[in-house]
């Protein structure tokens, strides 16, 4: 079933896996190294054109990206076999040399620069990722990309590793414009499998790249089964024709399923609750801060069904592991102040507020946490807030936060997506004035000079320590003005059928990117 | 013309109609059903939106009987409680559609002439067009909402009442008690209400608690697509649908609003075929 | 009727059915248009969005236009037979319908078939058997038939002959041939169960009907053969009410097929009403609706033609 | 009885019909015993609800499936009655035909006549137009020579077509014994004659036993050899035509003659049967007729007399016949009697006033001409008959009188106001309307309104006349005793009612209004004889009491002779004949008059031709 994109960006290749499923078609059983995978409906495989479908997960095993993340943090070569910086506002990446796409031709510099421009393209529903500071792009070389900004852009290379910009043949583009990616064309790229058939109605059959530059493929055959329906799925996985999903909802499929699933530790979708500080009762931070301490991050987690780690940052703290140990990361947030779970304090706070004997509230909610949004208007209830949840669908919803009229946007809990895995991009559009405005998804409105300030120096500067500092202050600041209370990320998981296991999955790094059936283990 | 009848030749075609206990059955679960939809938040024994975060999908156990849904609210109360919905809603549009119905059937059956033509042509135009069609695209438009999709099933289950009614009213009309009544000087309001309308009754009245089931299994339909009542509402549909994962986990809590709906509808079908039965030999074969 | 009256009586009905395209397209035109969120809210979902991207969107889909601007420019390309792409998937709609309509279709058929064989086979069996054991036991089925969700029902199956006894597939529509119709089989039997019960109860009346009827003692009498008697005069007179509702029915099976094609991940028309009309996909849901729509139009007046042929009375009438 | 001669076809013995419902039974026919001979005609007479219907559906095995028959029916040396559903096909339309009453119902509407026909025939292969011809001729055979017949649907044919179809149909397989349900009921009287006539002819050709069931006496003494009387379920009287007519041995037989008022003549005042037909299991045992028997005693209801033959032939279940004879045989002769002429003239004031009216029916398209300049006057205290056909504009013109329809040409006065347009009538015109004409309709089953109590019904008619009428409740008992009912029949509804009853009811409807004409409109055509003469003589007692005038519109030549002093007869939309009512009946004029004259049923052989 789908569910709304917000939190699903394209950028990231993990918010794809969450969501797809896939498996084999029904009828053909699995021989030894055939894989079955169940999936959400993928439409296309052309990623500037849809966000329907997640067809970064099945795109994923055919595009492939620059550079990755590495497991142990940091980003490692992919397509590109080094990259340099000969002055802060260039980077130059020097390709692999041997890499093929599927139908024999070499990747050359100029299918990098054909598939960064197609993606950067103004009406692109993937040129959120190019930030405008980005100048050209230019082939040097037939292996030689280089990249110029206008001032310095240290996020660069994780923009880079998203799996939704991953790299196509320009001569096949070229020669398939008008059906680029759909099915019956399809696209060439250097994957390790490549799209034999695609079927937005039932599924898609891949089979290995004979080229592919990675050595042997581990599965000759990759068969997506699409669903619409996740108990479907599940009972797709228990009854043996699926092998892998990426369950949604991951507590229902464990059950249905009967199987058990192999979980993230951590991931970059948050939910959060947002309170609108333009409009009562929300501008008097001592409700905020009621709310913030009646909130139980534990049993929201529990509630809503998915695997997930409760938050007390606006940045999820694993991100920033990228910019220095657990031990720093901690030492740089000594200080912030902390809403653990009391009502007491709550009450106190409530008491302290302009409405100390509670007032009554309207709550806006999406399907996809609405279970969370009746368990947070449970516990506002025990502080006297009562609130009153209206649905909206996921376009009124989105038009809602980015309209201009600011006053009329609802507290609410919302799903909120990474866009990047750095610390400083992946939640920058929704801090700061500029984006309090039309077009803008601060549906708090909170934002203070000292935010913005932040905002700047922590996407221009790119010295670790230094930036760990700045988001660490950006954190406090929203802590202290506690605009939004975090609650938790939905955590990556993965339903395997006996005989598969994933040993690396969510191990200790943030995301899977890439070709991930490279990594899926048959056997015990 | 002579026209003799016999025993055999004047037997009409009769429907099935469940006679004695089953139908007795019927009236004391319909009772039952509608008592839970009255006094249902009274009698459950939970509330049926507490939330225990901390007992989630327990299966059934003496504290919660059919065990608790995602939020470790209580099901047994919340199929109790749902009662509410799932009557309610029906109940409306029955009730409006018998209400439309009628006044329509009998106007466009009695008068005839530019009136039947165009409540004819309404009906007609609501007739090609799927009711599910309609409730998913408004569904779509504003948003899911149950009362929306109550409206709309009036409007647009009351067609299928008029064409039945304005039916069974040009039937009556030609017959001469109608015509006695004419000739006897009973004015045309009269002829149509007090004449007309009680033969008619029988089947308009079956007919409505068809409509009553036949709108509760769309609603419920509506809310498993999750285009009808909103998230947290305690009704069978939804119920249905957000605990249709949690089969082997609690399958009470799965059957359990699957079996009122069932039910539920099952009895009013049963009494509409029961009421139109009974009601037509009361007076006679006609 | 010659052939002059069968002309104006298609035509007739054919004209209603552009007056119907006509009034259910701007309805669902208008109705996506007020209601919250646009094409670039679907489109751009939760990214963030520069005023550029949200620009070109806005030109692409013409939302920079007035209203009625942009249902003209609908409306010349659908009398183009060209209604746009799909705003979730980008594909051309009438690719996306093509893509799924057989199966939709086959749905409706196969469910269509199961209502008919069923529905008719045991309204005349429980008929014929009237007031005995097996007219109970149909009649008491019946009820509960009707009574039973296409939903509900789709759920008991999936989890009783594709789980707990794994005799059918769990989703899907199969690879074609036998193998769709295996696949399409607990579907289609979910989805004929509410029809079935409502064809058993009509033909059990209809049939009870007719065998009081003096045409049939008078065809017993002249010592007609049984199956003859069943055939020509029970039959032919009972199934032309039925034919009335058939074509009601099979509309009902083709959209109603939405609630078995989530149970059973089936991509039908359905599912794409569904998802066009909850994700906004205007283009989409447009092409759907209109599609729906001709299909009943088009099947009530193969009905209405049947029953004509069926019914001499109906046909003579006027000549 | 001699128990069937040699020569019998179809012995019947002790025949029992009863309705099972679960584990109660109910009688609906009792120990009939009958016997039919080769070439014989066997009539069986009774009024509804006397079981000969149920007795020719267990001849052929055609009972619906909660009745059951018991007893002996030996046919071709077989017991028809242990026969098994297979086992009776080999005799249905072979051994035994049946003629069912009505030829709208009988034939399928969705099969054409000569599919019906060849289908009928004896099984065994045929060509196309071996088969096409063999239809033809029994087509002929039933007076069919228009070959396009054969591609016809039934609904296209007139009533008088599809019985020589349903006959032709019938006889295909050439059975050797014919039941012939009402065969000619449902028709025009003309067309009733031409299909006896038809029937008797067959039945001569072909040397078959036949088996006429019919209510109308007359028809029975005119066709059949031997007449077998049922009444309430069981057989009360048998014997040869002639000596029945003549001499009646059970007194319901003669009450059914005294009841039937004869064509030739008018008699002073029909005799009536008081009370209506028992059900056949609650007189099991007793005489069936005991209840409405003037000469009833205990013997009567001490125990069911069985039938015994007093002569050769002859048969009567009557206890007491030795007693009763004379009795009978007087009350007989009675009823021959011709009443004096009675003297009148047409001097009243003129209420209804027809001139060269016009009824055309239907818009642009197809018109049809119900009533063509048609003159018509009724007057204050008169009696005058409307007498046709259907399809004559009889009843057209009646609703015209009462607003059920306005003309579209000439002009049509009621008590000197114009009524041209029905709708465009003041209000005090039409309530003085109302108040002047009134009516009574065929079927007293349907013009009550099933929803409402009898007192309801006429609570309201009351009302609706005169709104400020103090006890409502008096009033209609008045009503209901003028017309012989009781004040608590108001409680009822007219379901539980019998017709006779019923009919009452919507007579004293009508007289709420205290109208000045009553249009009875085929008012007693849908009651049984018995039941008809009751009605018939309340009508001529109102008439005596109250003044009141009457238009009736029947097709019944022998029911006009009784109550009119004037009449019209009326043909497609035309007035052909009118005068004094014995002047036309005695000497008809029209060519049209004098068929129908000869068409009305005579209960003597002559009549068909015989």
């Amino acid at each position: 079933m789908s569910t709304r994109g917000k939190y699903r960006l394209a950028s990231l290749a993990a918010a794809a896996l969450v969501l797809s499923a896939c498996s084999s078609g029904g009828g053909t059983k699995a021989s030894s190294d055939v894989l079955q995978v169940g999936s959400s409906a993928v439409a296309t495989l052309d990623y500037s054109k849809s966000n329907y479908g997640y067809a970064n997960s099945l795109g994923n095993l055919v595009l492939e990206p620059l550079v990755v993340t590495k497991q142990a943090g940091g980003f490692g070569p992919w397509l590109a076999k080094s990259w340099t910086q000969p002055n802060p506002t260039t980077y130059v990446y020097k390709l692999r040399t041997d890499v093929k796409f599927s139908d024999g031709q070499p990747l050359t510099a100029a299918d990098v620069v054909q598939s960064l421009d197609y993606y950067k393209a103004d009406g692109s529903l993937v040129a959120f990722n190019f930030p405008s500071t980005l100048k050209s792009i230019q082939a040097l070389d037939s292996s030689t990309v280089e990249f110029k900004f206008s001032e310095p852009y240290p996020a660069w290379n994780s923009t880079l590793s998203g799996a939704a910009l991953g790299i196509f043949e320009k001569k096949f583009f070229e020669a398939h414009k008008s059906t680029f990616g759909q099915p019956g064309t399809g696209v060439i790229g250097t994957g390790p499998w490549q799209v034999d058939s695609l079927d937005a109605t039932t599924g898609a059959a891949l089979s290995a790249n004979k080229y592919y530059w990675g050595g042997k493929v581990p599965y000759s055959k990759i068969n997506f089964s699409f669903f619409s329906n996740e108990t479907n799925e599940a009972v797709a996985l228990r009854t043996g024709e699926i092998d892998v999903a990426f369950p949604q909802d991951p507590r229902a499929f464990a059950s249905t399923a009967k199987t058990k699933l192999t979980t993230a530790k951590t991931g970059i979708d948050k939910v959060e609750f947002w309170m609108n500080t333009l409009v009562a009762p929300w501008n008097d931070i001592h409700v905020r801060r009621a709310v913030a301490y009646a909130l139980d991050r534990n049993a929201l987690v529990n509630a809503s069904g998915v695997v997930g780690s409760p938050l007390d940052t606006v940045i999820p703290r694993p991100l920033l592991l990228q910019l220095g140990t657990t031990e720093q990361v901690n030492t740089a947030l000594d200080g912030l102040r902390e809403y653990p779970p009391d009502l007491t304090k709550a009450k106190a706070e409530m008491a302290q507020s302009a409405y100390p004997h509670g007032t009554t509230v309207t709550l806006a909610t999406v399907k996809a946490v609405s279970t969370t949004s009746q368990a947070v208007v449970a516990e506002l209830s025990a502080i006297g807030i009562t609130a009153k949840l209206e649905t909206q669908t996921d376009e009124a919803n989105n038009a809602e936060l980015t309209s201009g009229n600011r006053e009329a946007i609802h507290s609410q809990v919302v799903p909120v997506g990474g866009s990047g895995i750095d610390p400083g991009l992946a939640y920058d559009y929704m801090f700061g004035s500029a984006n309090a405005k039309a077009g803008g998804w601060n549906g708090t409105n909170w934002s203070t000079p000292e935010v913005d300030k932040l905002r700047a120096e922590g996407l221009r500067e790119s010295d670790p320590a230094k930036r760990l500092a700045i988001y660490a202050q950006l954190i406090k600041q929203y802590a202290d003005a506690e605009p939004l209370v975090p609650l938790y990320t939905k955590n990556q998981t993965v339903a395997l059928r006996p005989g598969y296991t994933w040993p690396d999955f969510g191990a200790d790094s943030l995301f899977n990117e890439g070709p991930w059936p490279l990594w899926l283990k048959r056997g015990q | 013309m002579a026209r003799q009848t016999e025993i055999v030749s004047t037997r009409k075609p009769r429907r099935y109609a469940p006679r004695g206990l089953a139908i007795g059955f019927c009236f004391v679960v319909a009772g039952g059903i509608l008592f839970l939809a009255i006094f249902g938040p009274l009698l459950a024994p939970q509330d049926p939106n507490a939330q225990h975060l901390q007992d989630v999908l327990a299966g059934p156990s003496s504290q919660h009987w059919l065990g608790t849904d995602s939020l470790g609210r209580d099901v047994f109360s919340r199929t109790i409680v749902g009662a509410q919905l799932g009557v309610l809603g029906p109940l409306v549009i029955a009730v409006g559609s018998f209400a439309i119905g009628n006044l329509l059937g009998l106007w466009a059956g009695y008068r005839r002439g530019w009136v039947d033509s165009l409540v004819m042509r309404w009906v007609d135009l609501m007739w090609s067009v799927p009711t599910l069609l309609v409730l998913v695209v408004a569904a779509g438009a504003v948003g899911a909402s149950y009362w929306l999709a109550v409206g709309l099933l009036v409007i647009l289950s009351a067609p299928f009442d008029t064409r039945i009614i304005r039916g069974v009213v040009m039937e009556q009309v030609p017959r001469p008690y109608v015509e006695a009544a004419r000739t006897v000087g009973v004015s045309g309001r009269r002829i149509v209400f007090l004449h007309i309308w009680p033969n008619v009754a029988p089947v308009a009245i079956a007919n409505s608690f068809l409509v009553f089931a036949s709108s509760l299994v769309a609603l419920a339909g509506l809310s498993f697509l999750g285009l009808g009542a909103p998230p947290g509402t305690p009704d069978w549909g939804l119920m249905l649908s957000e605990s249709q994962a949690m089969l082997f986990v609690n399958p009470v809590a799965t059957l359990a609003p699957a079996l009122m709906i069932v039910v539920t509808a099952t009895v009013a079908n049963l009494i509409g075929d029961w009421f139109d039965e009974y009601l037509t030999s009361r007076m006679g074969a006609t | 009727m010659d052939w002059k009256d069968w002309a104006t009586f298609v035509s007739k009905r054919l004209a209603a059915l552009v007056v119907l395209f006509v009034v259910l397209s701007f309805v669902t035109f208008a109705l996506m248009y007020v209601s919250p969120g646009t094409v670039v809210d679907v489109l751009l979902a939760g990214r963030p969005r520069s005023a550029a991207t949200v620009h070109a969107l806005n030109v692409e889909y013409h939302l920079d236009k007035p209203f009625m601007v942009q249902y003209w420019m609908w409306v010349r390309d659908a009398l183009r037979f060209n209604f746009g792409s799909s705003i979730q998937t980008t594909l051309p709609v009438t690719d996306e319908i093509k893509a799924r309509l057989p199966t939709s279709l086959l749905l409706g058929v196969y469910a269509y078939v199961l209502t008919m064989v069923s529905g008719i086979g045991l309204g005349v069996l429980a008929a014929f058997r009237n007031k005995r054991a097996v007219d109970r036991v149909v009649v008491a089925g019946t009820v509960v038939g009707l009574s039973m969700p296409s939903f509900v029902a789709g759920v008991f199956l999936l989890f009783v002959f594709a789980v707990q006894l794994p005799w059918f597939p769990a989703f899907g529509k199969g690879d074609g041939g036998l193998d769709t119709l295996w696949h399409l089989t607990l579907p289609a039997v979910a989805l004929a169960m509410t029809s079935a019960a409502y064809v058993l109860k009509h033909t059990r009346a209809a049939v009870l009907g007719v065998l009081q009827q003096d045409y049939v003692v008078f065809a017993r009498a002249r010592g007609l053969s049984n199956g003859r008697v069943i055939r020509v005069y029970v039959l032919r007179n009972a199934l032309i009410p039925i034919l009335t509702i058939s074509g009601v029915l099979f509309s009902y099976l083709i959209v109603g097929g939405v609630l078995v094609e989530m149970t059973f991940s089936i991509q039908g028309i359905g599912q794409l009403l569904v998802q066009s009309a909850t994700a906004k996909d205007l283009p989409m849901l447009q092409g759907v609706v209109l599609l729906v729509s001709a299909v009943i139009i088009l099947v009530n007046l193969l009905t209405d033609v049947v029953y004509l042929i069926a019914d001499p009375r109906l046909r003579l009438k006027h000549g | 009885m001699a128990a069937g001669g040699l020569d019998a076809v179809l012995t019947v013995r002790d025949l029992r019909v009863a309705h099972i419902d679960g584990p109660s039974s109910r009688t609906l026919v009792a120990g009939i015993d009958l016997t039919v001979r080769a070439g014989e005609t066997v009539g069986i007479v009774g009024e509804s609800g006397s079981g000969k219907s149920l007795t020719a559906r267990a001849l052929t095995g055609l009972l619906a499936s909660n009745l059951s028959a018991t007893g002996q029916a030996v046919f071709e040396g077989r017991d028809l009655l242990s026969l098994s559903e297979r086992e009776w096909r080999t005799v249905r339309g072979r051994g035994i035909g049946l003629v069912l009453q009505d030829p709208f119902t009988m034939l399928s509407p969705t099969m054409r006549c000569g599919d019906i026909i060849a289908e009928s025939l004896p099984p065994g292969r045929r060509s196309t137009r071996t088969r096409r011809a063999e239809v033809l001729r029994r087509l002929v055979e039933v007076g069919i020579e228009d070959e396009s017949v054969m591609d016809r649907y039934t609904f296209q044919l007139s009533g008088g077509m599809r019985q020589r179809v349903g006959i032709a149909a019938a006889l295909a397989r050439n059975p050797s014994v014919l039941i012939a349900d009402e065969p000619s009921t449902a028709l025009d009287v003309t067309t009733q004659k031409e299909i006896l006539e038809l029937m008797t002819r067959i039945q001569a050709d072909r040397g078959m036993a036949l088996i006429l069931i019919t209510h109308d006496l007359r028809v029975a003494f005119a066709m059949c050899d031997r007449v077998h009387v049922f009444y309430a379920g069981s057989v009360v009287e048998v014997g040869e035509s002639k000596e029945l007519d003549a001499l009646p041995l059970h007194p319901y037989t003669l009450g059914l003659l005294q009841s039937e008022p004869p064509v030739d003549h008018r008699v002073a005042k029909l005799v009536t049967i008081p009370g209506a037909v028992p059900r056949p299991d609650d007189v099991v045992d007793r005489c069936s007729f005991a209840a409405r028997c003037q000469w009833s005693s205990e013997v009567c209801t001490s125990a069911a007399p069985p039938i015994r033959e007093i002569s050769a032939g002859r048969l009567t279940a009557c206890a007491r016949i030795d007693e009763i004879e004379d009795e009978l045989r007087e009350a007989r002769q009675l009823v021959s009697v011709p009443a004096s002429k009675r003297g009148f003239e047409r001097a009243g004031t003129t209420i209804i006033s027809a001139q060269a009216v016009s009824k055309v029916f239907g818009g642009s398209g197809q018109k049809v001409v119900a009533l063509d300049s048609v003159s018509i006057d009724v007057g204050e205290g008169e009696s005058v008959g409307l007498v046709g056909e259907s399809g004559s504009g009889k009843t057209t013109f009646a609703r015209l009188t009462v607003g059920l329809e306005s003309i579209t040409g000439g002009h049509l006065l009621i008590d000197g106001i114009d009524v041209r347009d029905w709708r465009a009538l003041k209000r005090a015109d039409l309530r003085r309307l109302r108040q002047t004409v009134q009516m009574v309709f065929q079927d007293p089953y349907s013009s009550l309104n099933p929803a409402r109590s009898v007192g309801w019904t006429l609570a309201e008619a009351v009302t609706t006349h005169a709104p400020d009428t103090r006890s409502v409740e008096r009033r209609v008992g008045e009503l209901l005793a003028s017309v012989g009912l009781s004040p608590d029949d108001a409680q009822r509804r007219p379901a539980v009612l019998s017709g006779g009853m019923r009919q009452r009811v919507a007579i004293a409807r009508a007289l709420a209004a205290k109208p000045r004409i009553l249009v009875c409109d085929e008012a007693v055509s849908a009651l049984d004889v018995s039941v008809q003469a009751q009605i018939l003589n309340l009508l001529t007692s109102l008439r005596d009491d109250q003044g009141i005038g009457y238009l009736f519109v029947t097709h019944d030549l022998s029911i006009v002779r009784q109550v009119t002093d004037f009449i019209y007869v009326m043909s497609r939309g035309r007035v052909v004949e009118s005068g004094m009512t014995d002047d036309v009946l005695n000497a008809p004029q029209d060519p049209y008059t004098i068929k129908l004259m000869e068409s009305m049923p005579r209960p003597d052989g002559a009549w068909l031709g015989r």
